[in-house]
């Protein structure tokens, strides 16, 4: 199985953690990923506002032109960019004025492209492609007992609706963490929004989304959330102490990437489960399963 | 939540704003809102927003631009696209409110700090084709001017933490090779952009 | 109903006419209402008599647990080859009933959308015509249990039944399949399917039915409890470019009429409605005045946007922009009614000719196939009728034609 | 016919083991000496019907009585042709599912029901079809708008000879003067040319007879055989035609009435119509423009009702104004929004052209130097709202149907009055007629259709559209009921097919709806008729005329067959073949009624066969028990119940008797309009009879039952016994 790897601009920042674990897990469940030669930031959801849709889809499209030629399915890791890319996507697909123009623009950068691709989220290719089956045998380290809270967030399942799973109540996320051997618990708010990049310029925003979230996590009785998104993990980590100062809770629960958890259960590299990221430790309430190491 | 309603004078319909709204990227879609208010209740940010997004669309159509542009509705939209996956008359809201930011900013109502956010970050991918933390936080902070930095001061835990937790490169990342054939693609794209607009 | 009444007005003409009816009962849909809005009568009333005009006119030929497999020919002359599923009950049937008392097995009851359940050898319903019963094979325990068998008098039991196929010649055919329920799961923020107290419009028509699984009591489904209040979700699924994109056009006086049943059990209970427009044509109009008339009855001008439940209680809280108010609200229910609204069932299942649909997978009529009822538009009762009748016409000028 | 009997007694579905078989068939043999009384255990098997046929063929029976199962059910299975007579006897139903087996008071109630169906074939006669001489099949259409128009060819396509008739010089109506017209097909979003043309063309191809600025002056006769005379300027016609259809449409709501809209004050203010002639005239210039839903429509000072069109039609000439000038604003104030069904896209394709659309009350409109001001509370803003510089105001003033337009006549002529008032007996009320001058009915009971609500002859029930109180006239169309243009144009399909249908039936002398292909129809006895005009007046289907001695005028093709007249009639001189009032009598005759010492109360039950007779079987299959003194007869409609059933049975000793039949009032759900509403009036004379003779009138009642109250039933009834053994038995037994 190869695969385009568009790993985006948090991989290398804010979210190394994901990075890390996404490549060892792909690598265990026999995924090559090829990551694009000279990828560029995709725009996200919030260049558009600045320059419009148009450019920011050209832009992301950029990264998709350079890929066309490799002739494989785009796999992203980053929720926003896997948004950004996906739409681009959609609409070099089926709007054939935009495909025009937009390779318009591209040619001024001596670029092409035909809209061939698939993009696709990393979560939704481990579930489909290497398929749960899979993902369970290769479970060495069954993080029994674990009970975690599935967030998916809001972009990965609202991309486009319906694309991999339902776009308000997904389950995709569940079903992976239970072939870990752990328990999903119920949680409604697992595909909420966190505030996304609002951090900076709005932290109200973010804290007040996040503590929701916290809340509806905990009535779950989850120890541990589990994200694919490098946005929601970093408001979801970063913010767990300033929700706590602020509204007088004791929240103490890891935010981790699915991943992370994927790299422990298949028993893989420390590196890999990339612990050392987490702001709130993890390392007590995985300390049954990081036994040894 | 008690939304804004500062209508108490009566409101005399005008469709000269509409129309420029209407003719933005996305504006189009506007005009089939058809007033159902699925987006009130979906939206994550809706208690802190003045006006709903139906009710601004509302406020579109009376032509009470100065109303809309200095609603808080389209700043405090995170793009967590609930409301665009849920809307009936298929408004994708999250592209409508881009433009709406854009066309804020243009016109001059830019005191949102989100506004500072989105220009900081599009200078850093302008400049480097990739975004680096660092450097947006800097450039946010410039434009904000100083009042800003006291709350950064008070933010500076969670900063600390990030640095800690080696998630704040120093330095940053390679520009991008091609960066010269991008800035000309984004040109060529700007340029377009404006042409579609106009045709 | 819209099958039954072409065939019976083409048949008082003078025509020849076969009804194809999948279920093992003729009357459709309709025989799952309670009551029709707005003069709120039962709809047994009208079928025993369009049973009792087939009853009495020998042109009229039916096959119930029958589909159209094959149609070839042309107008005036087609060939349409029919499937009859085994029933497994032979006319020797006589209605006794004694093979329910002996039959082990037990299956959902779709009759009540599953509200309910029935033994494997049941009577679709008390009104059913013909009135005979009818083995669901799906959860029947088949020859080797035979216990039916044992018991009927009559030997009207045939375990071993085959799917039989019939040829029919005809002039013209009107396809009244009608409508299927929009599937409620797919509106996730509703919670339907989660949630034991998010029912649909359909099933709250078997809640409130004397015949239904509760004897017509409006009950909880979570645990039986009487309710205090109920909201009404009006255009779930309808009018809705992610679902179906038109109006249904009988959602909102269905949930009006919903509205009725609850006040009539509970004259106080809390009562909302949730619109986007109220659509009440013409004289329904009266209906809608009525109904606004009656104490305790909200009509909130803004579209339900999500549906919580409290898991301890099970109430359930929903959340919608109130306009009038300019305020978002949250209020408890009790009990919550999806309108959801009409696919037609050629959506699911479609015609095996040459045929077309339009953009909401509605069939369109053509000279010889012809569509009637709500396979050809989203229409209540008295207009399916209507069109129906209508149809039974284009259908003779078909054979006219087609002597020519 | 000389009567050859069988009486078949099935012992199936646990008959025999509840019943004693042999004393019922001694009540066959014994007391009515049948010819042939066979038992079987599988009566509806294919022996069981064989030993019928056989008797048929070689004992030469005739009439079969078949003591059973509920005539509901094996219809199919024991029809032997239609030359024989075959009455069935429910022992099964209404015996041994609702009553306990192998007890006394069940096997009486078992024989009883035997008993009366023996007495009752003894009555029962083979009905002849009433022919028309010079029958017509010929269909009349009366309007040529849209609707009639359609009718008309529809009609004249299935092959009948058709006849148009339009009281304007041109063909069209209102539609035809439409300078485009709503989509009428998929995808539902595009204007579509005006279909009228092109309609007209059809149906002159089609050999449809047109008659222009023509009225119809007078219609008389009946289905099968009417004789209509048109006026066509100065000079008159006679058409003899089978069937009608009225396709008279409707008018614009009278702008008139609209003043607090600005109507008649600013001449910029306009209604649809007005809009339509504009922009037919290519005149449609305007910047800035208004529409006003519900100009009239929806409010209870002017029309209470939804127009149904308006919203629709209202987007379209929203769309004519967008079409000449795509940079002119077009809101439209509105109530709700009501582009139902697939108009929805209709609704969004508007929309996108730019058309405003506002949630909001007009509360003023005025003007300045031409211009209108528009001032409103806005719904969905909370606001109160202005809007100026209008060109142009356009109001939705919806429709009135033209069967509404003329004076309200009450046709119980006041002597009539004066001597209903005399004597304290109550009056029948006949239902008022609004004098439209669109049929002019030569009818007893009024010169056109009787309406429904707000004048609309419409029909009273959701699962027959069609059905109508003048048989073989069907209105279509927005006479009918308030109707966008789709549903007129299947509207008048339906209506041609029912018109041809009736006509097809009338000619064999059948019934229409609900009685179809009934052969039977009501004979007078005119010798005895004493000319009280009780069954003139109260027949619902206006069939009996009176001649100027007050004669009954009997129109058998008009006639529905419910038995309303026979059961009015004081000297009991109309009867049917198969229906009459000495059968019903015999059978209340026939039950035996129990001295009083036995203490075994009876009660007579008349029972409506169209619902509370499937209701009482429902209660059976169900298993519900309930008390076993009553005996039920089943009649066509309680409106056929005549005074004198009651008489004998109180006479005969029953303690009390009880009328089960449909719901009246409003929302009334006899099949013949009034049916169980006169038994209720007829019983209301009885009482003080009874009263009289010493007898307490509770002892007579009428409920109403509907098919759904399967499950009151027991209630019902044990009730009523309950009251009657509280007032003691019947004193006339004594004098048995």
């Amino acid at each position: 199985m190869k695969y385009c790897f568009y790993p985006g601009c948090s991989m290398e920042a804010t979210a190394q953690a994901n990075l890390k674990s996404i490549k060892a897990v792909a690598e265990a469940l026999g995924m090559h990923l090829e990551e694009i030669p000279d990828w560029n930031c995709c725009g996200a959801t919030v260049v558009s506002s600045v320059v419009g849709d148009f450019t920011q889809q050209v832009m992301a499209a950029r990264n998709l032109a350079i890929a066309e030629s490799m002739g494989l399915d785009v796999v992203v890791g980053c929720s926003s960019c896997y948004l950004s890319l996906a739409i681009t996507n959609k609409r070099f697909k089926e709007d054939e004025h935009f495909r025009a123009v937009a390779n318009e623009a591209l040619a001024a950068g001596g670029l092409k492209y035909e809209g061939s691709l698939r993009v696709r989220q990393f979560l939704e290719v481990v579930i489909n492609d290497a398929g749960l089956e899979k993902v369970a045998q290769m479970v060495k380290r069954p993080l029994d007992g674990l009970k975690v809270a599935g967030y998916v967030g809001c972009q990965t399942v609202r991309a486009i609706p319906y694309e991999f799973d339902d776009p308000e109540y997904p389950v995709f996320m569940d079903r992976l963490i239970e072939a870990l051997g752990a328990a999903a618990t119920e949680f409604p708010m697992k595909a909420r929004c966190c505030g996304s990049s609002n951090a900076l310029a709005a932290t109200d925003i973010v804290v007040d989304s996040s503590r929701k979230i916290f809340a509806s996590a905990a009535e779950g009785g989850a120890q541990v959330i589990a994200t694919p998104c490098p946005m929601c993990q970093m408001n979801l980590d970063a913010y767990q102490q300033r929700v706590n100062q602020l509204h007088g809770t004791n929240y103490y629960i890891p935010v981790l990437f699915f991943t992370q958890l994927m790299a422990i259960a298949f028993d893989l590299s420390t590196d890999a489960w990339a612990l050392d990221y987490c702001i709130v430790s993890p390392y007590n309430v995985l300390a049954p399963f990081t036994g040894g190491k | 939540m008690e939304q804004k309603n500062t209508l108490t004078e009566p409101v005399k319909y005008d469709l000269s704003f509409a129309r420029e709204i209407y003719s933005l990227e996305n504006g189009y879609y506007i005009k089939q809102c058809m007033q159902c208010g699925m987006c009130a209740v979906a939206c994550s940010t809706r208690e802190i927003m003045d006006y709903s997004p139906r009710q601004l669309f509302n406020l579109i159509k009376l032509g009470k631009k100065e109303e809309v542009l200095s609603a808080n509705t389209f700043w405090y939209c995170t793009s967590c696209c609930t409301c665009k996956a849920r809307c009936p008359r298929g408004v994708p809201l999250v592209d409508v409110m881009h433009d709406l930011k854009k066309y804020a900013i243009e016109q001059g109502y830019d005191q949102y700090p989100q506004a500072a956010f989105y220009k900081a970050f599009w200078a850093e991918v302008a400049g480097r084709g990739k975004v680096f933390e660092g450097g947006v936080t800097a450039r946010y902070y410039l434009i904000r001017g100083l009042d800003e930095v006291k709350k950064a001061l008070a933010m500076k835990d969670v900063g600390m933490n990030m640095l800690k937790h080696k998630r704040l490169p120093l330095l940053p990342p390679k520009k991008v090779r091609g960066l010269g054939d991008l800035k000309k693609i984004i040109h060529k794209a700007q340029e377009l952009q404006r042409k579609e607009a106009r045709a | 109903m819209s099958g039954l009444t072409a065939a019976v007005e083409a048949a008082e003409v003078g025509c020849e006419v076969y009804i194809v009816e999948k279920n093992p009962y003729l009357g459709g849909k309709v025989t799952q209402i309670n009551q029709y809005f707005p003069k709120l009568c039962p709809p047994n009333c009208g079928l025993e008599i369009n049973f009792q005009r087939i009853k009495k006119n020998p042109r009229i030929h039916f096959f119930t647990m029958a589909e159209v497999e094959e149609i070839s020919g042309q107008e005036g002359n087609y060939e349409v080859s029919v499937k009859i599923n085994p029933r497994y009950v032979n006319e020797n049937c006589t209605g006794c009933g004694k093979c329910v008392e002996a039959c082990p097995a037990e299956r959902a009851n779709a009759f009540n959308y599953g509200l309910d359940k029935t033994k494997a050898i049941y009577l679709p319903h008390e009104f059913a015509f013909p009135m005979k019963y009818v083995i669901d094979d799906q959860s029947c325990q088949g020859a080797g249990c035979g216990k039916c068998a044992e018991v009927c008098e009559y030997q009207a039991i045939d375990l071993s039944m085959q799917p039989k196929n019939v040829k029919l010649n005809v002039g013209a055919i009107i396809w009244a399949t009608g409508w299927e329920p929009y599937d409620a799961t797919k509106l996730s923020y509703y919670g339907f399917g989660r949630y034991d107290n998010v029912i649909t419009n359909v099933m709250m028509e078997r809640l409130a039915a004397p015949n239904g699984p509760t004897k017509g009591k409006i009950v909880r489904p979570s645990d039986g409890k009487e309710i205090n209040s109920v909201a009404f979700i009006q255009c779930a699924g309808s009018r809705d470019e992610n679902h179906l994109h038109c109006c249904s056009s009988v959602c909102c006086l269905a949930s009006l009429k919903h509205a009725t049943y609850v006040r009539e059990q509970y004259p106080d209970a809390k009562i909302c409605i949730y619109y986007i427009d109220i659509r009440a044509r013409g004289k329904y109009e009266d209906f809608f005045t009525k109904v606004q008339e009656e104490a305790n009855i909200t009509l909130i001008k803004g579209k339900a946007g999500e549906v919580k439940e409290d898991p301890s209680t099970k109430e359930l809280v929903v959340i919608a922009e109130d306009q009038e108010a300019q305020k978002v609200r949250e209020e408890k229910f009790d009990l919550v009614v999806l309108a959801t609204g009409m696919a037609p069932s050629t959506a699911a299942s479609k015609v095996p000719a040459d045929v077309s649909y339009d953009e909401d997978g509605f069939l369109i009529s053509d000279s010889g196939i012809y569509a009637a009822g709500c396979v050809k538009h989203p229409l209540d009762v008295a207009s399916a009728v209507r069109d129906a009748t209508a149809t039974a016409l284009k259908a003779i000028h078909s054979t006219v034609r087609g002597q020519q | 016919m000389e009567k050859k009997i069988g009486v078949y007694i099935c012992t199936g579905c646990g008959i025999g083991d509840a019943l004693d078989i042999e004393a019922l068939s001694k009540v066959a043999a014994g007391e009515y000496k049948v010819d042939i009384c066979k038992t079987n255990n599988f009566l509806c098997g294919k022996e069981g019907v064989e030993l019928i046929k056989k008797d048929i063929e070689a004992e030469g029976v005739n009439t079969v009585v078949i003591a059973g199962c509920s005539s509901r059910v094996n219809y199919d299975v024991f029809n032997f042709g239609s030359d024989k007579i075959v009455e069935r006897v429910n022992l099964r139903e209404q015996v041994i599912w609702c009553h306990p087996a192998n007890d006394e008071d069940t096997q009486m109630l078992a024989e009883d029901n035997l008993r009366m169906g023996l007495a009752k074939q003894k009555n029962m006669n083979l009905p002849e079809p009433y022919l028309v001489e010079d029958m017509s099949k010929a269909i009349l259409v009366v309007g040529g708008g849209l609707t009639g128009l359609t009718a008309a060819l529809d009609a004249a396509r299935a092959g009948y000879k058709t006849v148009l008739v339009e009281k304007e010089a041109e063909l069209g109506g209102y539609a035809g003067k439409m300078y485009k017209q709503v989509p009428l097909k998929p995808p539902f979003t595009e204007l579509e040319e005006n279909c009228i043309p092109g309609l007209i063309k059809a149906v002159q191809d089609a050999g449809v007879k047109i008659y222009t600025s023509a009225t119809i002056e007078k219609t008389a006769g009946a289905p099968g055989m009417f004789n209509v005379t048109i006026k066509q300027n100065d000079s008159t016609v006679q058409e003899r035609v089978g069937a009608i259809v009225l396709a008279t449409g409707a008018k614009p709501y009278d702008p008139e009435k609209l003043a607090h809209l600005g109507y008649g004050k600013y001449e910029n203010v306009i209604t649809q119509a007005a809009l339509e002639e504009m922009a037919a005239a290519g005149k449609l210039e305007a910047g800035k423009v208004a529409f006003i839903q519900c100009a009239g429509s929806r409010d209870q000072e002017h029309l209470p009702y939804c127009s149904a069109a308006c919203c629709i039609e209202s987007m379209k000439q929203a769309l004519y104004i967008k079409e000449k000038n795509p940079e002119a604003s077009v809101y439209v104030y509105y109530k709700d929004i009501r582009a139902n069904g697939q108009y929805e896209h209709f609704y969004k394709k508007a929309q996108q052209e730019g058309i405003i659309f506002i949630k909001a009350d007009v509360t003023d409109i005025s003007e300045e130097d031409g211009k209108l001001t528009i001032e409103a509370d806005d719904h969905t803003m909370g606001t109160k709202s202005i809007a100026d510089e209008f060109d142009l105001v356009v109001l939705a003033n919806g429709m009135v149907p033209t069967a509404a337009l003329g004076e309200v006549v009450q046709l119980n002529e006041p002597a009539e009055e004066e001597a209903a008032a005399a004597s304290d007996e109550p009056k029948v009320e006949l239902p008022p007629v609004i004098k439209a001058n669109l049929l002019n009915l030569d009818y007893r009971q009024g010169p056109e259709l009787p309406p429904l609500k707000y004048g609309f002859p419409d029909s009273h029930y959701i699962c027959f559209p069609y059905e109508t109180r003048r048989t073989g006239i069907y209105a279509a169309g927005v006479v009918r009921a308030p109707m966008d243009m789709l549903s007129a144009v299947e509207d008048a399909t339906g209506a041609a097919l029912k018109a041809i249908q009736c006509v097809e039936a009338t000619a064999k002398g059948e019934a229409v709806h609900p009685r179809s292909g009934d052969l039977s129809y009501p004979e007078f006895n005119m010798t005895r008729c004493t000319q009280c005009k009780r069954c003139t007046e109260e027949c619902p289907f206006g069939a009996i005329n009176e001649d100027e001695k007050a004669n009954p005028l009997p129109n058998p093709t008009r006639c529905r067959r419910c038995g309303t007249c026979m059961g009015a009639c004081p000297e009991r001189i109309i009867s049917f073949k198969n229906y009459s009032v000495p059968m019903i009598g015999n059978m209340v005759k026939a039950i035996e009624v129990p001295e009083e010492l036995e203490e075994k109360p009876r009660i007579l039950v008349f029972a409506c066969e169209n619902d509370a007779i499937p209701a009482l079987d429902m209660a059976g299959i169900n298993r519900l028990q309930y008390n076993p003194w009553v005996r039920i007869i089943p009649v066509r409609c309680l409106g056929s119940l005549n005074l004198v059933w009651v008489n004998d049975a109180m006479a005969k000793g029953f303690d009390g008797v009880l009328l089960m039949g449909c719901k009246h009032g409003d929302d009334y759900q006899c099949h013949f309009i009034k049916g169980s509403e006169l038994a209720e009036y007829r019983l209301s004379k009885v009482s003080e009879t009874l009263d009289r003779l010493g007898l307490e009138s509770e002892r007579v009642r009428a409920i109403t039952v509907s098919i759904m109250d399967y499950d009151k039933i027991p209630e019902i009834l044990d009730k009523f016994a309950e009251d009657l053994e509280e007032l003691g038995p019947n004193p006339m037994k004594d004098f048995q």
